[in-house]
C-alpha cells in the first residue's frame, strides 16, 4: 500500500514528466482524476506534514527574522523583524482568502479556480488531488507557509530603508500577483508544470521569485544613504547564525515535505538537501579564506543558505552525492554574485536576496535538468541521456524572471503612486526601529 | 596644551574625523554620549506605556593639541560637525596642564 | 480503522457534549470502558504525539523564557528567564509525581485517584482511556508541558520584583491545589467536562488560570517601584520577537496536538490557531496604528500571542474562518485590555498575564459556545442553535475565574507567611540578576 | 504488526543482551540477518525519525553554538558559533563520504567495511539491519547529527584560544578515527556491543567520548591568558539559556530517536529524559544555594544539560522513576566536576565539557548497569539480580575512555606537528572575532 | 565658564535631571560609567569562578555653566543626587576657556 | 586638585588599578571609550563590504587627586599602563577647581 502511495506521490509532483511528452491537457486531466479517486488520508503522511508546515513556519518565525536582523545596524533590528513579522500574519489571511484557491485548484494552465475562497467547500475528510494522502486544509496551510516566507525574503533587499506601511501595501499585491500565478504554473497544474519544468520545492516559485523581486525593489529604491563610504557592520551577527540554524533545520520540512508525505522521497530530498547546504558554507568559507585571507561567520552562513537555496528545486529529484556538487556550484556562484556582481552593477540588495536566492535558486533550477534522476524523482535529466530537460528547466526560469521583474516592477511603481516606498532622510539616519515603530534596542 | 571636548551627531563622526585629520590632527577619543539639550526627543511606546527620550545618542570627542592649533582645530570641528539643524553640539576648550605618552613617556607637545 | 480511532478520539474529547445532555457519570464511564477495550496504540498517532509534546516544552523552554526576558529590562534578563527555567523543572517532576494522576485518572467529579503516583502501573503497553492511541506515557508527558507552561505564565505578572525562593514556593503549591483540580474539572471527567464545557487546549485550565493567578501576585505584590514614572523600556525586544515565534510554532503541538492523534482534527486545529495568531497581529497591529499612530513590534507578537491564547479552548471545535473572527476579538480585547483597562485599575500586570491570558482566554472559552461546530468537534454552539452551550462556557469561566482567583490569594498569603514574596529595595533597583543569581549580562 | 517491530526494534538495539550471554558473532549475524528479512519501511517510524534527525541537528545548530556561545567574553562570541557551525558543515560530508559506512555497515569486531561509500548502494528501498523499519538513507542522516554534535561538543574546552584552521584540521581527523570506530564498537555490531555494553544513546560514543578529548585538549593548548586572575564573566549569558532549551528539547530526537520508530520505547526514553534533565537542573540548583548562597541560570542550565547527558545512555533501558534518580546523581557529580575537580587538577577546560559531559557520560553509563529493566529494554541490571551489567558498562566505559585519550593525545600533536593549535598572545588579548574571522559583535 | 563633572547613581538621574531644569539649566551631556570607591561591589558567581566586581555602573554628567551658575549647579546636583549612603559620587568643577555652539557658531556663554 | 585622564588598552586596566591602590588611591572613573592614532586598526569583511576600523576600543580613567600626588599618580600609571607598543595611550592633568563629595558635602582634598 505503501508503495502504491508512493507511486501516487510521484505522479503528481511529475506531472510535469508526464506532460512533458504528452502535453496534453487531457492527460493531466485524467492523471489528478486518478488520483483523486484512489486518494485516502494516510496517518503517517498526516503527522509528518503537520511537523513539517511548523517547520516551514519557524523558517519565517523566528528563523528569517534572524537571519535578517542579525545583518543590519542596531537602529533598524526591530524593523527589520518587524517586516518578516507582519508579512507573515498578512499573507497567511491573504492566503486562506484568496491566494490558495488561485494557485491550487483546477487545472487552467494560467490561473486556478475560485472554488475554495476562503476555504469554502474544505471539510475534514476533503482532499486535494495534488496531496492525495493527507487533509486539503493541511496541503492549504502547508503551502501557505511557503507563501509567506516568498513574500518576507523579498524584505531583504529593501532592509534600512523601505517604509512599513508601503512594504504592507506592496506584500499583499505582490503575494497575489506574482506569488501565486507562478505557484499555479508550477505547481499547480499550470503552464509550465505542463510543460515539464521540475521545481521540487521553490526554485523558480520561491528564491528565484523573491531575488528578482528584491533586485527590482533595490533598484527603484536606490541605494541606503552612506552605501560604500559608511560602516553598515552588522550590529549582532550573532542573531544571524541562530537564524541560519533555524531555517536549516526548517528546510527539512521545505524540501522533505514537498514530498508530502513521510516516504523515502522525503528522506532523499532531506539528505541532498543536508549535503548541499554543508557544501555551500565550506564552499563559501573556502572561498574566502582564500580571496580575503579570512574565513567569516557571515560568509559561512551565507554560503550554508546558498546551498539550501540551490538544492530547493532539485531536493527530490536527484541523489544525495548530487546534492554535493550543487551545493559546491552554490558556494562558488552566489559568492560571487555578492561579492562581484553586486559591486559591478552597483546595486544596493541590502541583504543580498538576489545574490544569494535569486542566483541560488535560478542555478539550481537548471541543474535540476542535469542531475534529475529517474529513481528518485520519475524523471531523468542530462545525464541520464535526456539533454532537453535542461532546456525545459531553462524555460522556466526565464519565464519566472520575467514575470517576475516585470509584475514586482509595476507593483512598486503603483504603490509608490500613492505612498512613498522610502522613508525619509532624517528617519534614515535616526533609524527605522524608531521611526517607523516607535521602539528601540537599549 | 588644550584638551577640545566635542559633542556632536553620530552620524558626524566621520566627517569630522576626516577634517581633523586634514589639519594634521592624527590623535583622538571618543565617547558614546547622551545628550540633552534644546533638540526634542522621541516618545517610544510599550503596550500601555509611553516614554519621552530626552537623552539622545551623541559621540564625544577629545582632542588633545597644543596651544596653537586650537583655533584651526575648532574651526575644522565645526564646520565639518555643523548641519545647521538643533542638536548639532558644542565644543569646549579646557586647558591641559601636562601631557605624557605612556609608550614612551615623551611629555606635552611631544606626547599628542 | 482510522475513521473509528478519529471518531473515539472525538468521543473522548467531547464526553462534555455527550454528557451534556444526559449528565450521568455513567454515561462518563461507560463511554471511558469502551474507549478502554477499543484502544490501541497507533503508530502515526505516537509519532505526532511525540513531536507535540516537544514542540509544547519549546514554548517554555525557550519560548516563554524568550518572550518574557525580551519585555524587562537589562538587570532583570537573566532572573526572568530562571523563573521561566525553574518552573519547567520543578513543575515536570511534581507532574510525574502526583500532578499527574490526580488530574487525568479515575472519574472523581473534583478529583483524580492516586493510582499512577510516580507512574506506578504504567508500563510500555498501558493507555489511558482519555488518549486511546498512544501510550500513557505519552499522555503524561504531553500533559506535563501543559502543566509547565501554565505556571511559568503566571511569572510574568510578578517579574522584576519577586524573589526568586518565593516564586518556587508558590508554583509548586499553585501547580498542585490549582492547576492540577482544574484540570481534572475540565479535562480529567471532572464536573466541568461532565456539565459540557468545552475547552479544547486550555483557555480556562491554562490562560484564564495563569491569568486570574497572575493579577491576584500583582495586586498581592504590588506596582514595580518607579513604575508610571521611570522609564521601563524593554532592554532587547528582539528576546521577545525570537520568543513569539517560538511561541507560535509550538503552539502547533499546543491545540494540534489537544486533538491527540494525527488526524482531521489536528489539522483544522492547526489551521484556526493559525489564522487566528495572524489576525490577532494584524489587528493590534491596526489599532496601534490608529490610536498610537505607529504600530509596534511589541504590539504584533501581542496581538499574536493575545490570538493564540483566544484560539486555544476553541481550536478543536471551531472551522478555521472561525479563527479569523476570534483572533479578531482577541486582538480588540486584549489590546483594550492592556493599554486601557489596566492603566484604569492601577494595577501593575508587569508582562500583562491577565491582560493578554486572562482576557484572551476567557474571550476564547466563551466564543466557542458561540462558534462550536458539530462537523469538527461533535458539538453544536449558538451559530448552530444550540445557545445553551455559551452559558455553560460561561458556567466553565466564572467557576475556573473564581477558584483560581481565590486558591491563588490564599497561596500568596500563604507563601508571605513564611518567606517574603518581595525582593527588597536595594535589590530591586540593582536588579534581580546580580541580587537573586548573582550573575549579569555584561 | 506493531508489537512484532517493536520486538524487532529491542533485538537490534539489545544485540549487546543477546550476545552478552552467548558471545558468539555468530549468534549475532544471525539475528541480524533475521531482522533484514522481515524489514519493511514503516510511514509511522520513518516521519518520526525523520523529525527526530531534525531536532539533533537542531542541537548542533543553533543549540550548541547558542549555548557554548553564551559562555565566553565577547571578543570570541562569533568564532565559538563559527566552531559549531563549521564542524557541522564539515563532518556532515565526511559522514556522508566515509563515516557511516566504517561506523555501521558489516559485523567486524573493530571497523565495519566500505560498501556505502559516498552512499553507494542506497536506493530509495534501501533498509540498514540495524534500523528494520526506515529508509537507510534516513539512519545515515539520523546517525550523521550524532557525529556532529560529538565533533561540535569537543571544541567548547578550547575555546577562548584555538585556532579556526588547526579545530577543522582536528575535527575532521577526529571524527574517523575516534568516534568512528567507537561508534562501530558500540553500536555497529562491534566488540563493546557484543559484550554487552549497553549505551542507548551515547553515553560512550557522544558524551565521555568528547569529554575525554576536550580535557586533553585543554590541557595540550593550556589555560587562557588571565585563567583564574581576570574576569572571564560571560558576555551574554541569556544565549546560553535559549541555547539550553533547544539542546533540551533536541533532546527528545536524541534519545527518543535511538528507539529508531515511533513506539512506546521512545516514548519511555523521552519521559526518563525529560525528567533527568529536571532532576539535575534542581540538583545543580539547589547544591549551588547551598553551597554559594545564590542559585545561578549558569548552575540551572548547567544541571539540565548534566541530567541530559547521563541519562542518554540509559534512556532506553531505564524506567521513568530510574531518570530522576540518574538526574540527581548527574548534578551532583557534575557540579562537583565542574567546581571542584577542575580547580584541584587545575587545567582549563574552558567550558566544562570534561567535567559536564564527560563525567556525566562515564556516570550514566555505569547507572545503566544498575538500573537497566528488562521490560524497557530487554536487558537486565544490577537491581534486576544481573550484577554482572554493571562490569560490561565498566569495560565499556574503560575502552572508551582509553581510545578516546590516546588518539586524541596524538591528534592534537599531530595536527600541532603542521599548524599551531592555539592563537599567539596578541590574537587572544583581541579576540578570536576578529582575528580568527574578521568580524565582531558591535 | 566651568565645565561640572557629576558621578552619580543611575537611578538618580531623572532627579538631577529635574533639579538641574528648575535651576535654569538646559543642556548636559551624560555618560554611562563605571566607579571605583569606597563603596563595596557584588560577586559573581560562573561555576567553578568567582569575580568580585568592584566597578560599578554610574552616570557621569557634564554640564557646562557660566561662572555665575557654578554654585547654584552644584548645590542643586549635590542635594538631588544624594541619599546618604556610600556610592552617592562626586562632583568636580573645571575651568572652560571657550566654548562654542556648533549649529550657530555662537561663543562662550552664549553657546550653552 | 588635578584630574588625570588617562587612556590606556583595556586589558591593562586590572594592572593599573592595583598600581593606584598601591600608591594610596581609592577612587576612580572609568569609561569604555574608542581612540583613534598612530595605532592601526583592523579590517572588517561582510560579504562584499570591507571596513578598515579606526577606533579602537580603549579604557578611559579620571581620577582626582590632590595636588601633590599628581607626579606619583601619573608615574604609577605610565609604568603600570606601558606594553612598549604603539597605543599604548596618554595620560592628561587638567585642573580640578572644586570637588564636592555627595554623600558628606565635603568639599576639595577631603572630597576625594
Ligand atoms: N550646558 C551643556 N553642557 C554640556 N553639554 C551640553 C550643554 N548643552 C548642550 N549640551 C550638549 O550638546 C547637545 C546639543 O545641544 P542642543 O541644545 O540640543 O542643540 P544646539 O547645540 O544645536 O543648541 C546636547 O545633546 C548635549 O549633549
Ligand atoms: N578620586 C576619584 N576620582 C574620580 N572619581 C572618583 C574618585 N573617587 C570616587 N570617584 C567616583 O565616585 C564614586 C563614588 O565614590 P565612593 O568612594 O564609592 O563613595 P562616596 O563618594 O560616597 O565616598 C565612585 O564609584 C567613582 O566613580
Ligand atoms: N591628541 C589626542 N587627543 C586625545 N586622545 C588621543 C590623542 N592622541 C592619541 N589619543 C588616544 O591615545 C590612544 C593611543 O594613541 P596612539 O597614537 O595610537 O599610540 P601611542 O599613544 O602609543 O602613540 C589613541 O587610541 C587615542 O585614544
Amino acid at each position: 500500500m505503501r508503495v502504491a502511495t508512493f507511486a501516487r506521490v510521484n505522479v503528481t509532483r511529475s506531472l510535469a514528466a508526464a506532460a512533458a511528452f504528452t502535453v496534453t491537457a487531457a492527460a493531466t486531466a485524467v492523471a489528478q482524476s486518478a488520483v483523486q479517486s484512489a486518494s485516502k488520508i494516510d496517518p503517517a503522511d498526516t503527522a509528518w506534514m503537520i511537523v513539517a508546515t511548523a517547520l516551514v513556519l519557524m523558517m519565517s518565525i523566528p528563523g528569517l527574522a534572524l537571519f535578517y536582523s542579525g545583518m543590519v545596524r542596531k537602529k533598524n533590528v526591530l524593523a527589520t523583524m518587524a517586516q518578516t513579522f507582519a508579512a507573515t500574519a498578512l499573507c497567511s489571511v491573504l492566503w486562506m482568502a484568496i491566494g490558495y484557491t488561485l494557485a491550487f485548484t483546477g487545472a487552467g494552465p494560467i490561473l486556478g479556480t475560485l472554488n475554495r475562497v476562503l476555504m469554502r467547500g474544505i471539510g475534514m475528510d476533503t482532499i486535494s488531488p495534488l496531496a492525495p494522502t493527507i487533509p486539503e486544509a493541511l496541503f492549504l496551510i502547508y503551502q501557505m507557509t511557503f507563501a509567506v516566507i516568498t513574500v518576507a525574503l523579498v524584505a531583504g533587499s529593501v532592509a534600512d530603508r523601505m517604509r512599513f506601511s508601503a512594504f504592507l501595501w506592496f506584500s499583499a499585491l505582490w503575494l497575489l500577483i506574482v506569488y501565486v500565478p507562478i505557484a499555479h504554473w508550477v505547481w499547480g497544474g499550470g503552464f509550465l508544470q505542463r510543460a515539464g519544468v521540475l521545481d521540487f520545492a521553490g526554485g523558480t516559485v520561491v528564491h528565484l521569485n523573491a531575488g528578482i523581486a528584491g533586485l527590482v525593489g533595490a533598484y527603484l529604491l536606490g541605494a541606503r544613504r552612506g552605501y560604500g563610504a559608511d560602516n553598515f557592520a552588522p550590529y549582532d551577527l550573532s542573531l544571524a547564525v541562530i537564524g541560519t540554524g533555524l531555517l536549516w533545520v526548517g528546510w527539512f520540512g521545505f524540501n522533505g515535505g514537498s514530498a508530502l508525505g513521510a516516504n523515502s522521497r522525503a528522506v532523499f530530498a532531506i539528505t541532498a538537501t543536508h549535503l548541499a547546504a554543508s557544501m555551500g558554507a565550506l564552499t563559501w568559507m573556502a572561498l574566502e579564506w582564500w580571496v580575503r585571507g579570512k574565513p567569516s561567520v557571515l560568509g559561512m552562513i551565507s554560503g550554508a543558505v546558498a546551498g539550501l537555496g540551490t538544492i530547493t528545486p532539485a531536493s527530490g529529484f536527484v541523489l544525495p552525492w548530487h546534492g554535493l556538487v550543487i551545493g559546491l556550484a552554490a558556494g562558488v556562484v552566489c559568492f560571487y554574485a555578492c561579492t562581484w556582481l553586486k559591486i559591478a552593477c552597483g546595486y544596493d540588495d541590502s541583504l543580498d536576496v538576489f545574490g544569494v536566492h535569486g542566483i541560488g535558486g535560478a542555478t539550481g533550477t537548471i541543474l535540476v535538468g542535469v542531475f534529475a534522476t529517474r529513481s528518485i524523482g520519475g524523471v531523468s535529466g542530462l545525464l541520464e541521456g535526456h539533454p532537453s530537460q535542461v532546456l525545459i528547466q531553462l524555460y522556466g526560469v526565464v519565464v519566472t524572471l520575467a514575470w517576475s521583474a516585470i509584475a514586482s516592477f509595476i507593483l512598486f511603481k503603483a504603490v509608490s503612486a500613492f505612498t512613498p516606498l522610502r522613508v525619509d532622510k532624517q528617519s534614515e539616519m535616526e533609524g527605522l526601529d524608531v521611526t517607523q515603530h516607535g521602539e528601540a534596542l537599549q | 596644551m588644550k584638551l577640545i571636548t566635542a559633542i556632536i551627531k553620530p552620524f558626524k563622526l566621520e566627517d569630522v574625523r576626516d577634517a581633523l585629520v586634514s589639519v594634521g590632527i592624527h590623535g583622538m577619543t571618543i565617547t558614546e554620549v547622551k545628550g540633552y539639550g534644546r533638540q526634542k526627543g522621541h516618545t517610544e511606546i510599550y503596550r500601555g506605556a509611553e516614554y519621552v527620550v530626552n537623552f539622545l545618542p551623541k559621540i564625544r570627542l577629545e582632542i588633545a593639541v597644543a596651544e596653537e592649533d586650537t583655533d584651526r582645530v575648532v574651526e575644522a570641528i565645526s564646520a565639518a560637525a555643523k548641519t545647521g539643524q538643533i542638536g548639532d553640539g558644542k565644543i569646549f576648550v579646557i586647558p591641559i596642564e601636562q601631557a605624557v605618552r605612556i609608550r614612551t613617556g615623551e611629555t606635552d607637545a611631544d606626547a599628542l
